[in-house]
């Protein structure tokens, strides 16, 4: 399964202010789901099934929205939030959106997880002109406002994070003979493609070796091995968090030294790098959007301060470890900005109007120097990514903040 | 689990076929009648449910009246779903010609899977089905030519002929309801007559249905061959309706699904599938609509509620009752153990 | 006589709503041999059930004296009653030996198995000769005599056998009669019999009782029995 | 080193780990005559239990010990109050219940526990060994499970428990006339079954690392691995785990593309099976008629 995880950020923050959106005329008009009292928003996460993990996603977002509604609401309007379960089945996800849409009437679909099952509404969210805003996945094809007006992605995607490897790769490791582990899905397969393209014509001659796993393999140990084998002197682990300090592990164990490039899916420090064993990750690079609640040197600002409190007082029953907290509380500030924008003209099309017209919006837990920027070609909310090394004690940033090629 | 030799025969309405003609004519009634009553988003719900009983039925003949147990169904559910995408996306075939290839090619992996699953009983079916659950989602993924890997195939879906102002959910409905009707009818004449008997011979006494020139070998062939088909005509009605397929439509937990319904409808009958059906549809919103913080468990809290309450399934303890209460159901029981449709009545 | 070590008095047995047995008494002497005779299907099996506690009854049963009437079939046993049931009740996947060793579970004093054991390898030499096999691979003889053997394990007061002939050749049977008459005069083990074969069980029994439909119709001695015209005509054959 | 060896030396490192639930398997198998699907969430709920023990403070064994009672209270309580309800129902309905425990412990742990990846820590020194194709801790466990093995064999064979055990699962009625009280033989065997499944959970999460997840995608293969040495016998499961540790490695190095690893190893099981239904060392099963 694939998942979309990873976490951003981001804040409320009042520089945002700048733009008091807004339709010039004090008329209010409201599409289906809105009304002078609420906005109803429509969620669908896999609550039950073998991706429950990300369930937190969505459970987050409904805690960060009771927190907006204590405040006040949005313009006076309390948000009114529906999330359903669809265990990871794309059919499920196309009977829970039409009963969202049809029979909830929701303003806007929200945050809809992963990506087959975004896949599979896709078609009708935009057949029936409903925003498919935010969705959690870091495929690319989420970014296509010429086909697909109606969907928007909010992540980096995965072929942009692989690029950024590539690249760093291609400039620092001499006569590079690359390893890959990845997991046998989308997500694995876009990094993939990212990790290709990234190398351009010599791909094939550079990588000299690819292990995939299925997320039902109970360990890694044996790709590892081979992996290792193969000679390579660059690892490129693209994995889960229980994969991912498996590999962390056995590639220390194996006495391998290979450059070792992390995906940004799995750069927590207490849930994958403590596990297997800070000293063994050192050195690791990783690229990333979003601060690690677990990494001590953001402690001690005022954006994890924030988060911490929310989280104890609207989700003590989440884990504070958890990046998928962080993700959930700052795709939640996203949307919170849009519906601000939209002032008092609450229709769909102004819904997807405003999403396509956030102008470098702070989030607080992004990371330094990283904010939203989407367009009406531009429908990729999050695209600047910044590389980390690890000391063997926190995520060390290094280099300016990147931002895909040609975009 | 063990021996499912051990199933539960239970006895079925064989000739008082009255009461059993006005439960089938009262449920048709009902289904013609449903999708006018209720919203589109609903009709697409039942759509979803009457693929799921007939994929149902198909289970229910293999585990129930032959006693060989299947964790993998979700398999033939898959072939039958990618078939009707692929001969749709990739070489354009209209989609209402696509169900029965989508029959044809389970129907063959049914009858090659059941040829070594022969040598097989208990456990170690459970075992070889189970891993072929397991194995579905990955062979999609590594024939990613034909089946787009994990990304899936998008169809469009089946728009109503312009004529017919009933809408695409009803008109899909109404396709499903015939499909239905069709592998409902021959199923219960298949398991009615001669091969029904011969199965449940086969599942209840092997050895003295051999000696008695019944040949285990083609039978049960068969019955995997005829099983997977149905359950494959099912995959490719759902994957029609829904308009996508992709590995993770068909993972393990939809074979333990089909288990599940095949079991809580009532194993070893027709009307079971039906009730089977609406159980897996339905349930697992309902569980949702509890708890949205741990909806597998009160899932699981169904199911174990639903086996205390009815071990026989929902269309054995339907029968139980008739039986107790309905005087003239009573003459109408018999002991021939096969089924008929509709006797939930 | 030492007193009844079995008295059964008004016993009634159901499956579900059918009523099977109609108020039933019988007695089992200490050290005697009582056999239960009848057709099929009348009642005979259900008789041994109910004393053992396996299906619903109500009515008396003493056992030395003790009423057991509400007790599991558990405690029965444990009170020394070694039930064989129809079809030999084998554990077809545990070996000769262990369905011999399984036979002492029951038995309050827990020495002597080991030397017991060794006294059934005697009686049934067969049985010694395939102690590791498993006892699914013994012919239909040698699984009745592993059955008696591993009741006898128990070191019951009463032996409950049920169509120990059933199936089994005549001189199988035969040497299997010869060893439960042993048994008995050895061991002073009291035995409750049910045979078809009614010529043989009377051979051997000392009491008799003919049950029909639930029923008792008659009872006696079993030289009355053997003396009766009747029976000898229905039952005996001769 | 050669790759081989490391292959082999990391495949018998997880076959100890199929091995482990593996012996759970049995036990259930041994004790009721079928096999829970709910097994290896259960052993994952246990290892949460050791976790939060470890958590508070608790030193390691002490907190292993504990958890194996309450897992094997917990065992009993299950079979009393959750299975026996069903017990006369037909074998697919346990089947229905089992699956049932199954979600329910899954879920439950999500719930309490969250799905945050948990480290867990290891009681053996957990130093590389060998080129570091295996460690001091998968030592550890390959030893812990011999013992478990030799514990199990010794039970099944020598002790009357045991004995009875067997009996009363092939054979309930024929075991209540010897004086076996079965019902309680059934609910014994389901608590010795989720101890020995803590054993596993508690051995293996140092490996895995701790999550709800951790023993789902362990069952199949635990599964085959019982089957392939024989339901019946706690030394053939060893051995068939640890068969299938280091066929699945092999398989996916040389033979295929790892993507289909999994389904290969499977594949060559269901041959062997097909050719041997008993499994490799289990005993020639005698069918009644």
């Amino acid at each position: 399964m694939t998942l979309n995880r990873r976490t951003l950020m981001i804040a409320a923050s009042l520089t945002a202010a700048a733009f008091v959106a807004a339709p010039a005329n004090a008329q209010k008009q409201y599409g289906p789901g809105a009304s002078d009292k609420e906005i109803k928003i429509g969620n669908i996460n896999p609550y039950s099934g073998p991706a429950s993990a990300y369930g937190t996603i969505g459970k987050a977002i409904g805690a960060y929205f009771d927190k907006i509604n204590d405040e006040g609401g949005i313009n006076g309007r309390k948000i009114k939030y529906i999330t359903l379960d669809d265990g990871y089945s794309p059919p499920k996800a196309v009977e829970q959106a039409r009963r969202l849409v049809e029979a909830e009437q929701v303003l806007l679909l929200f945050q809809s997880l992963g990506t087959p099952s975004n896949t599979a509404i896709q078609a009708y969210m935009n057949e029936k002109k409903v925003p498919q805003l935010f969705v959690a996945t870091g495929a690319t094809k989420w970014n296509d406002p010429k086909n697909f007006p109606w969907t928007m992605g909010w992540q980096p995607n995965y072929q942009t994070e692989a690029r950024i490897y590539a690249k760093h790769i291609l400039q620092n490791v001499k006569d590079p003979k690359i390893a890959v582990l990845f997991q046998n899905d989308d997500y694995g397969k876009d990094y993939l493609d990212g990790l290709k393209e990234g190398l351009g014509a010599q791909a094939s001659k550079l990588i000299v070796a690819m292990k995939s796993y299925e997320t039902s393999d109970p360990t890694v140990d044996s790709q590892v091995v081979a992996l290792m084998n193969s000679g390579a002197n660059v690892f490129i682990n693209i994995t889960t968090p229980k994969f991912a300090s498996q590999a962390i592990r056995k590639v220390h164990d194996l006495g391998w030294k290979p450059a070792h490039y992390l995906n940004n899916v799995s750069a927590s420090v207490s849930t994958v790098l403590k596990p297997a064993g800070l000293e063994k990750a050192t050195g690791i690079i990783t690229s990333s959007y979003h601060m690690d609640p677990t990494d001590p040197q953001w402690q001690s600002g005022k954006a994890y301060q924030d988060w911490l409190a929310w989280m104890k007082k609207y989700y003590s029953a989440g884990d504070v470890a958890s990046t998928f907290n962080v993700y959930g509380y700052s795709v939640a500030q996203t949307l919170v900005q849009v519906l601000k924008q939209c002032g008092d003209n609450l229709t769909r099309e102004n819904v997807m109007r405003q999403a396509a017209n956030l102008k470098n919006f702070q989030v607080p837990m992004l990371l330094p120097g990283i904010s939203i920027t989407t367009g009406p070609d531009d429908f990729a909310p999050i695209e600047q990514m910044r590389l980390q090394k690890f000391d063997g004690n926190i995520w060390v940033l290094f280099g300016e903040v990147l931002s895909p090629e040609g975009s | 689990m063990a021996a499912t030799s051990g199933l539960a025969t239970i006895p079925v309405a064989a000739s008082g076929t009255n009461w059993r003609r006005i439960g089938v004519a009262v449920a048709i009634a009902a289904a013609l009648v449903l999708p006018w009553l209720v919203s589109d988003y609903r009709v697409f719900q039942f759509t979803l449910a009457g693929s799921y009983a007939v994929a149902l039925l198909g289970l229910n003949l293999l585990t129930g009246y032959n006693g060989q147990i299947s964790l993998g169904h979700g398999a033939f559910f898959a072939i039958g779903g990618y078939t009707a995408a692929i001969l749709m996306h990739r070489l354009g075939v209209p989609y209402y010609l696509t169900i029965l290839p989508a029959g044809a090619a389970a129907f063959i992996v049914g009858v090659l899977f059941g040829l070594p699953a022969l040598r097989l009983e208990n456990l170690y079916l459970a075992l070889v089905t189970l891993s072929m659950a397991v194995a579905t989602p990955q062979f999609l993924k590594y024939f990613d030519h034909w089946t787009g890997g994990s990304q899936g195939i998008v169809l469009r879906k089946p728009a109503a002929p312009t004529w017919l102002p009933i809408g695409n959910d009803k008109w899909l409905y109404y396709q499903m309801l015939v499909v239905l009707l069709i592998v409902f009818w021959a199923g219960s004449n298949l398991l009615a007559g001669r091969t029904g008997r011969a199965l449940v011979a086969l599942r209840d006494h092997p050895i003295s249905a051999t000696v008695m020139g019944i040949n285990p070998v083609f039978y049960k062939t068969c019955a995997f061959g005829v099983s997977a088909m149905f359950t494959g005509i099912a995959g490719a009605m759902a994957a029609i309706a829904t308009g996508f397929v992709a590995p993770d439509s068909f993972n393990v937990f939809l074979s333990i699904s089909f288990l599940v319904g095949s079991v809580v409808g009532g194993i070893a009958t027709v009307a079971g599938a039906v009730f089977g059906g609406f159980f897996i549809q339905f349930i697992p919103n309902l569980a949702n609509d509890i708890s949205d913080a741990a909806p597998w468990a009160i899932y699981g809290l169904f199911l174990l509620a639903f086996m205390y309450a009815m071990p026989t399934g929902i269309a054995g303890f339907i029968r139980t009752m008739a039986v107790r209460y309905a005087p003239k159901f009573r003459t109408a029981v018999g002991e021939q153990p096969t089924s008929q449709p509709g006797s939930h009545s | 006589m030492a007193g009844a070590l079995l008295e059964v008095e008004g016993l009634r047995a159901a499956y579900g709503p059918s009523q099977v047995l109609h108020g039933i008494d019988f007695a089992v002497e200490e050290g005697g041999i009582t056999a239960l005779l009848g057709a099929n299907g009348a009642g005979k099996t259900t008789t041994l059930r109910a004393v053992c506690g396996m299906v619903d009854r109500s009515g008396s049963i003493r056992f030395g004296g003790q009423p057991i009437e509400k007790d599991s079939t558990e405690s029965i046993v444990g009170l020394g009653v070694a039930h064989v049931p129809e079809g030999r009740g084998t554990f077809v996947k545990l070996s000769v030996e262990e369905n011999l060793r399984i036979g002492a579970y029951g038995r309050r004093a827990r020495d002597g198995v080991a030397a017991d054991m060794e006294r059934m390898y005697q009686h049934f030499p067969k049985l010694a000769e395939r102690r590791t096999q498993q006892a699914g691979t013994l012919s239909g003889g040698e699984q009745q005599m592993l059955a008696i053997a591993r009741a006898l394990m128990l070191r019951p007061r009463l032996l409950v056998l049920d169509e120990p002939s059933f199936g089994l050749g005549p001189l199988i049977v035969a040497s299997i009669f010869e060893i439960m008459g042993a048994v008995r005069r050895d061991d002073r083990v009291s035995i409750l019999l049910v045979e078809q074969n009614a010529a043989l069980a009377l051979e051997l029994a000392d009491r008799a009782y003919l049950i029909e439909t639930g029923r008792v119709v008659m009872s006696g001695s079993a030289k009355d029995f053997r003396d009766n015209e009747q029976v000898r005509r229905s039952y005996l054959g001769y | 080193m050669t790759q081989l060896t490391q292959q082999i030396l990391s495949g018998v490192a997880t076959g100890a780990i199929y091995a482990s639930l593996a012996l759970a398997l049995v036990m259930i198998h041994q004790a009721t005559e079928s096999v829970n699907f709910a097994q290896g969430e259960m052993a994952m709920f246990s290892t949460y239990i050791a976790w939060s023990l470890v958590q508070v403070g608790t030193p390691f064994w002490i907190a292993f010990v504990l958890t194996v009672v309450i897992s094997f209270i917990g065992g009993v309580l299950i079979e009393r109050i959750i299975v026996r309800p069903v017990e006369n129902a037909p074998v697919l309905s346990h089947v229905i219940v089992f699956i049932g425990l199954l979600v329910i412990f899954s879920a439950v742990a999500g719930w309490i526990f969250t799905y945050t990846v948990k480290q867990f820590p290891s009681p053996f020194p957990t130093k590389p060994l060998l080129g570091g194709a295996v460690t001091g801790h998968d030592l550890g466990v390959i030893g812990v499970t011999f013992v478990m093995l030799i514990l199990l064999f010794l039970f099944f064979r020598f002790t009357p428990l045991g004995l009875a055990m067997r009996a009363a699962a092939q054979n309930p009625e024929s075991a209540r006339l010897v004086g076996i009280r079965v019902g309680w033989m059934l609910a014994i065997g389901w608590g010795l079954a989720a101890a020995v499944g803590a054993v596993a959970g508690i051995m293996v999460a140092p490996i895995l690392f701790l999550d709800p997840h951790m023993m789902s995608g362990v069952l199949l293969y635990a599964f085959a691995a019982a089957l392939l040495g024989g339901i019946s016998s706690p030394g053939g499961a060893v051995l068939g785990g640890l068969i299938v540790g280091v066929l699945e490695n092999l398989v996916g190095t040389y033979l295929i593309a790892s993507e289909l690893k999994l389904t290969m190893a499977l594949a060559l099981i269901i041959i062997v099976l097909v050719v041997k239904p008993s499994g490799l060392f289990g005993a020639h099963a005698v069918k009644r008629v």
